[in-house]
């Protein structure tokens, strides 16, 4: 059957299927349906960890503090602030007038109540405190100050704290049930199931089970509104890409997630009213080398390794992104080492460090995981397979849920010599980086499944952590950069590119370098 | 002779197996009168309830036939019998499985009033008095209680019941000629003995004619005027049950006969040599000469019904031989 | 004088009357062909495929998503792959999976069913109440449980369906012995002293077989539409090993506009299958057996 | 009587019961009472005959005398010893002395193996070499006057006749004293039968046999049997040398047995009981009638009969039987 | 026996069989090697909030002691808390379980008003060229596996002819609330919502079809098998004797006792049906709790896991107790009890 013809029978099938749902072309304009390819485990912001819970706690709630496209940190609930005590006291004032989709205003004691109320918990982002803040740290000062007093002076403090978002105490208490917290009772954590206690842009008006949900905009929302601001957003679920091409085809959705097929992009591209918006990102594609568990211990086969592969081909046309300088992306970004190379296939080059190993002359094998059902880290892997047989390494190939994989990372046996990871910073700090991959200290988690042991890393990190002022900072990292580099405990793939297909009406895409950040909705309108 | 009812002539059936053709009815001709009672006997695969089968139009898939059936003087077209699966007009069926010949799982009352509703001379009764015909019907094959019967399942029924709830069915047809395949055999012979009776009964008040077909020689004589006994696909003798049971002339009949054991302690004979002759051969002889005592070259060729007296037909070429060797036997 | 009987049903020369029934049930017919032809074919997969070393880790990006060609008769995937050459390495995934569910789980049933129907008592009422449980629970949903919880690899789907398996033999075994121990036969056998054993293996087996054969052959089908399945499900061969689920599984998010590299592994999937079922068909109405 | 030299089998108050229902607990609702106190005794050579309807417990009482089912009460002896007190129902010793013909030779014989293969089972049995055993497999088939090449054959090939040998045959094979008979012509033709029977005889003078025939045929019993016992609902009710019993039956229900048996000759007739009529039918085993369990279908039914038990009452010869009409007056 | 003592003996059967299932349940979910505890946690968790963790969640207690928690909470209604969503088992179960209900509800009706007329239809007309097709249907349906019908019936009506949705249960833009039943075409009908109806009803069709296939002919051929197998049945030739009509036969005096081994395997094929929902749950992206549980066995989420095949053995168990009741009440030997025969 010609492309042309089918066209055309579908544009009248879908008349007629419009007509018998009874759409209403002007309800369409004024809400958005947009896919995401996992649902809401929990909209609660002190458990939040994975994009989608992002997505949903950065549109209820608002943070303390914002980061800009450029990851520098901007004013938000907190109209100013101080730095004292040697880099110790952090002071907040509170911007007044800003009131919680209850109507109830806004106070410094919600701030302090929100981050007790995170420490105590101890889930979600709460492991970035976690040795540098603790709950008799945080207090009120006067009527509309709040201050954190740290264990030990922190640089990268202040980058956290758009992960910090703000809950109505005073809503929570009414509804909080008893608990392990003692008169804070459960925090209020089974009423937050499916409810918001925010002062977001959005409120929650449908939340069934976290697969059918359904923002409702907050029309009192402190930042006020852009002219053609969506009324209600619809996230609906699903990560096959064939649904989500027809859905678009026939109208039915507005926005894809990040997360689709290339070929995807390639064909919404080709619908008339669509485009598709990309953004680079901060977020690397790393191959993550096991430097605990032979043959991968092995600098030499590690490098033989990242000789090996053909990177034209993942940043071309597996998963087209820029090509990542080192560890730390983006390579315009202000600490990038500049001196480090781009990696190119060098099979050469290659089997010559894999001479100079301890292992040369050996049959080696690795194991290589990735997320199973993602189409293009299976291709990954497959291209991987095959060009590591070129030079003799033989692959097995093991996907594995996401979850699986997070628990294999927490042994250092059990995680795999190669695994196929995303990692981007948490928060706009190269520290987010460094420590969490790299510093044998930090907790092991599937950031860091390299298993890096290395003191001179470590020592560099911390002196990281101390150091006052760009310039020191960034001699430090330029020195870190380098020898990672030289290790090769993981070797960066391609810089991942969010790329969102959308109505060609859609506008206000602006790029956030934290998770899901950048899909929030105050930011989109619409605009024929 | 009175008026023919029920003329059959020259019913040849055939299969197609993977062996070849098998001929299992070749020229079975019979005939009833008005009022007249009638047996078949024959032993098991002798055709006999085939026979039967093909003048009701329930031969199976598969089969073909070839034949001329008159009822009530007026030839019946070949697609209104054989396998036609419709009743022929004034010829009812009493089936000879008690335990298996009614549906389990539907009321006799269902089973009788969905016959009744094919029947024209019901078809319209308003209910109350279909249902006084009905019970009307159980009453006259000896049912009391009929009101408990019609709500009853075959199973809570005992087997004499549910004989008799057979035969009610066909009687409900109002019928002229009454085809009963081996009533009662399937019961004990105090039951069986009863039924016969019942069915005897039934024929003589209503004036019914009746097919009996039978295995059995002793029921054959019991309740029949005339027999036609069934060899290897074909009538081999027909006479008066009298005649017949006092001087049978085929070596088969005579053969039958002395191997049924006698109540009256007398022995009996040495039964029949051999088995039936396969129906996928085509044999040109007599179908029984293989085991027969009397054979010679003759019967290399088929013989053919002839007729000793009015009224008598035998298939045998030696029939007079049969006929003095059995006197020579009655004298000794 | 009596003569010698001639044996009925002595052999006749010509056809065998049970290959002339077969013969005539053409759907059988085609069932035993598509499943000699699907099984040579994977047997000479490494001979007649057209690309045989795209089997082991071979990319060829450039190559990817073509349609079907006379290059690529299936059309090539994401990886620039022969979709023919894997479908018919693909096989020999489905017939491995059938050969260990069904060799681990046939003859372990079978012993069971023999043993529950036969000696009856407590056997009998643990192995039944035991093929009830297990009857209730959905094969997939265990079986996915399992190979979750212990690796996701088609090892152990493998040994999971086996495990779920044999039930079906010993209920379906258990129910024949029990209807055929009352047969007349083998109380005359046991009443001339034949043994347990002889009785079992030798007076019951033999009437039973036919039963169990028509069960295995429609099973082999059944076995492969599960494992199917689950490799839909993600739990399949590791790559780069072809598997005929997983195939379709990755084929499927290309749809409509790739259709080749999802169709014609669900195709040959359903062929397969076909192949197997109409061969039971036949082989259920030759030996004339209930199977369910 | 016999001399108890000649006793080869007997037994003593036998009781057979089965649950018909249970409750969800496993418990038992319900009973059929089949055997009610049976005693019989064999003598070495005779022929015994059990007729009765069906229901009446005689295929029970021949399975338990075959060994195949324990009794719930009762004594089955054998040389002296308890057969079932003494477990020796499945010993070598029984198996040798008592074999069993089933009735339908069909179900009787493996469809799956040949006829030499079934015939070799109870040969392993005696550790027969394996050249021993085809011999003796020949040898067995010539006794029941089969060719041996139908050593090769399946059953399926076989005819009736020629299955009941095999069956036959393979009882022999163990060399037994007694033949437990069930019915084991009932699924043949007429004149099969007679070779059947004819062949039982035979064996029965050559090698010294005893039969318990059980069969509901009272013609061929009056030809066989040497003794005829009549069951009803699970005990003898009348029993005698076969002569009398036929000539002179006691009990109601033997009469109406008699007068219900189809008949081929006017002879036969007359030895017909005239007065009882066939009517009614045998009550399930559950459902026992108090008294006389024959009282309701009695035609001559005392009030008597309904409360009490008949005792057996010697009529003579070894002849007697359970009925109040024969009771002097003053002892019921 | 009774009516009703075949209905406790049944009812019996069925408890002994959940409690069986209960035990397998457990015992397979305890041999999953996973973590709950590092799931609930977050992957960037440490060692020691996972350790607390696994000790609240009584992780560390010995088996049957964790058995013995576990029946008596599933006696409170207690399936414990999904480790994924942090909800109650129970709670995501119900509030799924509606949307995979329709479902097998609709495909099990396919099967009943389909499959089974279609069999009898094909007995009826056995070996003509109405048997011939219907043959191929319905072996067509059995050897199609349900996901690939999915897809191919997806890309036929949703892609080309464009005239049926391919996923979801009811479109965005169509207001439901889930009330009262939770299914929408249910529920669209109860309330007279008509546009709810309409649209949810298009929605169910493909997946529907999908699932029901495999099981239509697989009864479709029970169906026809028992059919021709009663057909030679004394009685029926009895029946057509007495001149009863060809329709009246099929559909009723042929079909009612063939319908009892139907019966019995449309009971045994709801398994299957559970078990493919997985499949097409998950082609259709249809929020029942069959791709809930996927998801929880992906994600090995023990309580979540245990919970939706404990529900789906339920199910099964109490789907074939109706089954054997109803076959009890077709047939009147059942119903009425067996009486005892010489």
């Amino acid at each position: 059957m010609g492309r042309g013809k089918r066209y055309r029978t579908g544009r009248w099938a879908a008349a007629l299927s419009i007509a018998l749902m009874g759409f209403s072309a002007s309800g369409l304009a004024r809400s958005l349906t947009l896919n995401a390819v996992q649902t809401f485990g929990t909209i609660d912001p002190a458990k939040m960890t994975d994009y989608t819970q992002y997505l949903a706690v950065v549109n209820l709630y608002d943070d303390l503090v914002y980061a800009s496209p450029s990851g520098k940190i901007i004013p938000h609930l907190a109209s100013s602030w101080t730095v004292g005590d040697g880099g110790k006291a952090y002071t907040f004032k509170i911007r007044p007038g800003i009131r919680f989709h209850d109507g109830m205003p806004l106070t410094a004691a919600d701030v302090v109540y929100s981050m007790r109320r995170l420490l105590a918990i101890d889930q979600g982002p709460a492991f970035l405190w976690q040795g540098v803040l603790k709950p008799s740290g945080v207090t009120q000062v006067g009527s509309n100050q709040v201050r954190f007093t740290l264990i030990h002076p922190y640089s990268p403090f202040l980058a956290t704290l758009p992960l910090l978002f703000v809950l109505n105490e005073k809503q929570l208490v009414k509804h909080q049930k008893s608990g392990p917290y003692g008169k804070w009772g459960d925090y209020g954590q089974s009423w937050l199931l499916n409810h918001d206690a925010g002062s977001g842009p959005y409120t929650l008006r449908t939340f069934v089970d976290g697969s059918q949900v359904t923002f409702q905009r907050f029309a009192g929302y402190w930042m006020g509104w852009p002219k053609g601001a969506f009324n209600t957003v619809n996230v609906i679920f699903t990560n096959n890409d064939s649904t989500v091409l027809s859905l678009a085809r026939t109208g039915r959705l507005q926005l894809t997630s990040q997360f689709q097929a290339p070929e995807t992009y390639k064909t919404l591209a080709s619908f008339p009213n669509w485009k598709v918006v990309k953004a680079p990102s901060n977020t690397i594609f790393y191959l993550k080398l096991n430097t605990q568990k032979p043959p991968t211990d092995s600098r030499r086969v590690r490098w033989a390794i990242a000789y090996a592969i053909h990177y034209a081909t993942i940043q071309h046309s597996l998963y087209p992104g820029a090509a990542p300088r080192g560890l730390l992306a983006p390579p315009g970004s202000a600490f990038s080492n500049p001196n480090i190379p781009e990696l190119h296939q060098d099979l050469a080059k290659a089997k010559a460090e894999l001479a100079k190993s301890r292992y040369a002359g050996k049959k080696l094998h690795i194991t290589l995981t990735y997320v199973a059902g993602t189409a293009f880290e299976q291709q990954v892997a497959l291209l991987l397979q095959s060009d590591l047989a070129k030079i003799g390494i033989q692959v097995s190939i093991v996907p594995a849920p996401w979850n699986r994989i997070t628990q294999l990372a927490t042994s250092k046996s059990q995680t795999p010599n190669a695994s196929e990871v995303f990692f981007g910073p948490t928060y706009p700090s190269p520290n987010s980086v460094f420590y969490t991959q790299y510093d044998s200290n930090a907790p092991h988690t599937w950031a860091s499944m390299a298993w890096l042991h290395d003191p001179q890393v470590n020592r560099l990190i911390v002196q990281a952590q101390d150091a006052s002022g760009f310039a020191q900072q960034k001699a430090i990292y330029d020195k870190l950069q380098a020898i990672l580099f030289r290790l090769m405990p993981d070797v960066p793939l391609v810089v991942q590119t969010y790329e969102y297909g959308m109505l060609k009406s859609i506008h206000g895409y602006t790029y956030n370098p934290i998770q899901s950040f950048d899909m929030n909705f105050h930011n989109l309108y619409w605009a024929p | 002779m009175a008026e023919a009812l029920l003329e059959l002539e020259g019913l040849r059936v055939e299969f197609r197996g993977p062996r070849g053709i098998s001929r299992v009815l070749d020229g079975v001709s019979l005939r009833v009168a008005a009022g007249e009672r009638v047996a078949v006997v024959g032993e098991t695969g002798c055709g006999k309830s085939l026979t039967v089968l093909a003048i009701l139009g329930l031969l199976p898939q598969g089969a073909r036939f070839r034949g001329r059936l008159r009822l009530l003087g007026r030839e019946v077209p070949a697609a209104e019998w054989g396998r036609s699966k419709r009743p022929l007009p004034g010829v009812a069926m009493v089936f000879q499985q008690p335990m298996s010949s009614l549906n389990p799982v539907f009321t006799v009352g269902d089973q009788l009033r969905a016959v009744a509703r094919t029947l024209p001379h019901l078809r319209a009764l308003p209910a109350p008095r279909l249902r006084a015909r009905l019970l009307e019907v159980l009453s006259a094959v000896q049912l009391a209680d009929g009101d408990r019967i019609l709500r009853s399942y075959p199973f809570q029924l005992s087997g004499g019941m549910r004989q008799r709830i057979l035969i009610a069915l066909a009687l409900l047809k109002e019928p002229k000629l009454l085809i009963a395949d081996e009533p009662g055999t399937a019961l004990d012979v105090t039951l069986q003995a009863e039924i016969l009776g019942l069915l005897d009964h039934l024929v003589r008040t209503q004036q019914l004619a009746l097919l009996h077909i039978t295995h059995n020689l002793g029921v054959a004589r019991a309740t029949t005027d005339r027999v036609y006994v069934m060899y290897a696909g074909s009538v081999v003798e027909e006479a008066a049950a009298e005649q017949l049971f006092s001087s049978p002339l085929h070596p088969y009949t005579a053969g039958l006969m002395r191997s049924v054991p006698r109540l009256d302690g007398s022995g009996f004979g040495e039964g029949i040599d051999g088995t039936l002759p396969s129906y996928l051969e085509v044999d040109l002889g007599c179908r029984f000469r293989q085991r027969c005592t009397f054979r010679d070259s003759r019967c290399e060729e088929k013989p053919e019904l002839s007729s000793p007296s009015p009224e008598r037909r035998v298939a045998c070429h030696h029939w007079e031989l049969v006929r003095a060797a059995a006197a020579l036997e009655e004298r000794v | 004088m009596t003569a010698v009987p001639t044996p009925r049903g002595a052999r006749r020369t010509g056809e065998h009357p049970g290959w002339y029934r077969f013969r005539k049930n053409r759907p059988a017919l085609i069932g035993l062909g598509l499943v000699l032809l699907i099984g040579l074919a994977t047997l000479l997969a490494p001979w007649i495929a057209p690309y045989p070393h795209q089997i082991g880790p071979f990319v060829n990006f450039s190559a990817a998503n073509q349609p079907p060609s006379w290059a690529h008769l299936m059309g090539t995937d994401t990886a620039g792959r022969d979709v023919l050459t894997r479908v018919l390495f693909g096989y020999r995934t489905s017939f491995l999976l059938m050969l260990v569910v069904l060799g681990i789980g046939v003859p372990l049933g079978v012993l069971l069913g023999l043993a529950a129907g036969y000696f009856g008592g407590w056997t009998e009422a643990i192995l039944m109440r035991l093929t009830d449980v297990f009857l209730a629970l959905p094969p997939l949903a265990v079986v996915l449980a399992v190979t979750s919880a212990l690796a996701p690899s088609l090892g152990t789907a493998m040994l999971a369906l086996a495990a779920l398996w044999w039930t079906w033999y010993a209920r379906l075994v258990h129910g024949l012995v029990r209807s055929i121990k009352k047969e007349d036969f083998i109380l005359a056998a046991r009443r001339s002293g034949a043994s347990t054993g002889h009785i079992l293996f030798r007076e019951i087996l033999p009437n039973i077989i036919s039963t169990i054969a028509v069960k295995i052959t429609l099973d082999a089908g059944f076995v492969i539409l599960l494992g199917a399945g689950l490799s839909f499900l993600g739990l399949g061969a590791r790559p780069p090993t072809p598997d005929l689920g997983t195939m379709v599984a990755d084929g499927a998010n290309y749809l409509p506009e790739m259709w080749w590299e999802a169709i014609f592994p669900g195709f040959a999937i359903l062929v397969l299958i076909l192949g197997f079922n109409l061969l039971g068909d036949g082989l259920r109405d030759y030996f004339d057996v209930e199977v369910l | 009587m016999s001399s108890p030299s000649d006793l080869v089998l007997s037994a003593e108050g036998l009781q057979q019961s089965f649950a018909v229902a249970r409750s969800v607990a496993g418990r038992t609702k319900g009973w059929l009472r089949v055997l009610r106190g049976v005693s019989l005794e064999l003598a070495r050579g005779e022929i015994f005959g059990l007729a009765g309807e069906s229901g009446s417990g005689k295929s029970t009482l021949g399975r338990i005398l075959a060994g195949i089912d324990r009794p719930l009460g009762g004594r089955l002896l054998l040389g002296g010893r308890d057969v079932f007190g003494d477990r020796l129902e499945n010993s070598l010793l029984f198996k040798r002395t008592v074999q069993m013909v089933f009735q339908d030779p069909s179900s009787s014989l493996n469809p799956r193996r040949t006829t030499g293969q079934t015939l070799e089972v109870p040969l392993q049995v005696l550790r027969l070499a394996r050249g021993q055993r085809s011999a003796r497999v020949a040898e067995l088939l010539d006794l029941v006057e089969l060719d041996p090449r139908y050593a090769l054959q399946y059953p399926s090939t076989l005819s009736g006749g020629q299955k009941q040998r095999v069956a036959l045959a393979r009882a022999l094979a163990l060399n037994p004293q007694v033949l437990i008979l069930d019915e084991p012509t009932s699924a043949l033709d007429v004149s099969v039968q007679a070779k059947i029977i004819k062949l039982l005889l035979r064996l029965r003078s050559q090698l010294g046999l005893s039969y318990v025939l059980i069969s509901h045929d009272l013609s061929l019993m009056r030809n066989v049997a040497d003794r005829t016992s009549v069951m009803y609902l699970g005990r003898i009710v009348e029993a005698g040398p076969t002569p009398r019993i036929f000539q002179g039956p006691q009990h109601p229900y033997t009469q109406m047995l008699l007068a219900a048996v189809p008949t081929l000759t006017p002879d036969e007739e007359a030895l017909k009981p005239a007065k009882v009529q066939p009517v009614g039918e045998i009550p399930s085993p559950s459902r026992i009638p108090s008294g006389c369990s024959f009282h309701p279908r009695c035609p001559f039914a005392m009030p008597v009969c309904s409360d009490q038990a008949p005792p057996a009452v010697p009529k003579g010869e070894g002849q007697f039987a359970e009925c109040h009409l024969g009771v002097p007056a003053g002892r019921a | 026996m009774t009516y009703l003592s075949y209905i406790a003996n049944k009812l019996g059967l069925a408890l002994l069989t959940l409690f069986g299932l209960s035990l397998i349940i457990f015992l397979i979910s305890h041999v999953i090697p996973g973590d709950p505890a590092r799931l609930e946690l977050g992957p960037l968790a440490t060692q020691a909030q996972v350790l607390n963790l696994r000790r609240e969640l009584g992780l560390n207690l010995p088996l049957p002691v964790q058995y013995g928690n576990y029946l008596w909470g599933l006696l409170h209604g207690n399936f414990g808390i999904s480790l994924v969503t942090q909800h109650n088992v129970w709670h995501d179960i119900a509030t799924r379980l509606p949307a995979t209900l329709e479902l097998v509800l609709a495909a099990t009706l396919l099967i009943l008003v389909i499959g089974v007329p279609l069999g009898a239809l094909a007995a009826r007309y056995q070996n003509s060229w109405i048997d011939g097709l219907f043959r191929l249907l319905s072996i067509g349906g059995v050897v199609t596996p349900s996901f690939f019908a999915g897809i191919l019936l997806q890309i036929v009506f949703g892609y080309f002819l464009n005239v049926l949705p391919v996923s979801g249960e009811v479109a965005l833009g169509v207001p439901y609330s889930g009330h009262p039943t939770g299914m929408p075409v249910l529920d669209g009908l109860l309330r007279g919502n008509w546009p709810l109806f309409l649209n949810a009803l298009r929605h169910l069709i493909l997946p529907a079809v999908s699932l029901a296939l495999a099981d239509l002919g697989q009864v479709a051929r029970i169906t026809r098998a028992s059919m021709i197998d009663v057909s030679r049945k004394e009685y029926v030739r009895a029946q057509r004797s007495y001149g009863l009509s060809d329709a009246s036969m099929t559909f009723k005096y042929m079909l009612k006792p063939s319908f009892i081994p139907s019966l019995t395997l449309l009971g045994l094929a709801f398994a299957s049906l559970l078990g493919n929902a997985f499949l097409v749950e998950l082609v259709f992206s249809w929020p029942g709790i069959a791709s809930y549980a996927a998801k929880a066995i992906l994600q090995k989420d023990i309580n979540a896991v245990m919970g939706v095949v404990l529900v789906f053995g339920v199910f099964f168990v109490v789907t074939n107790f109706l089954v054997d009741i109803l076959a009890g009440y077709v047939n009147p030997r059942l119903r009425l009890g067996t009486q005892a025969e010489g």
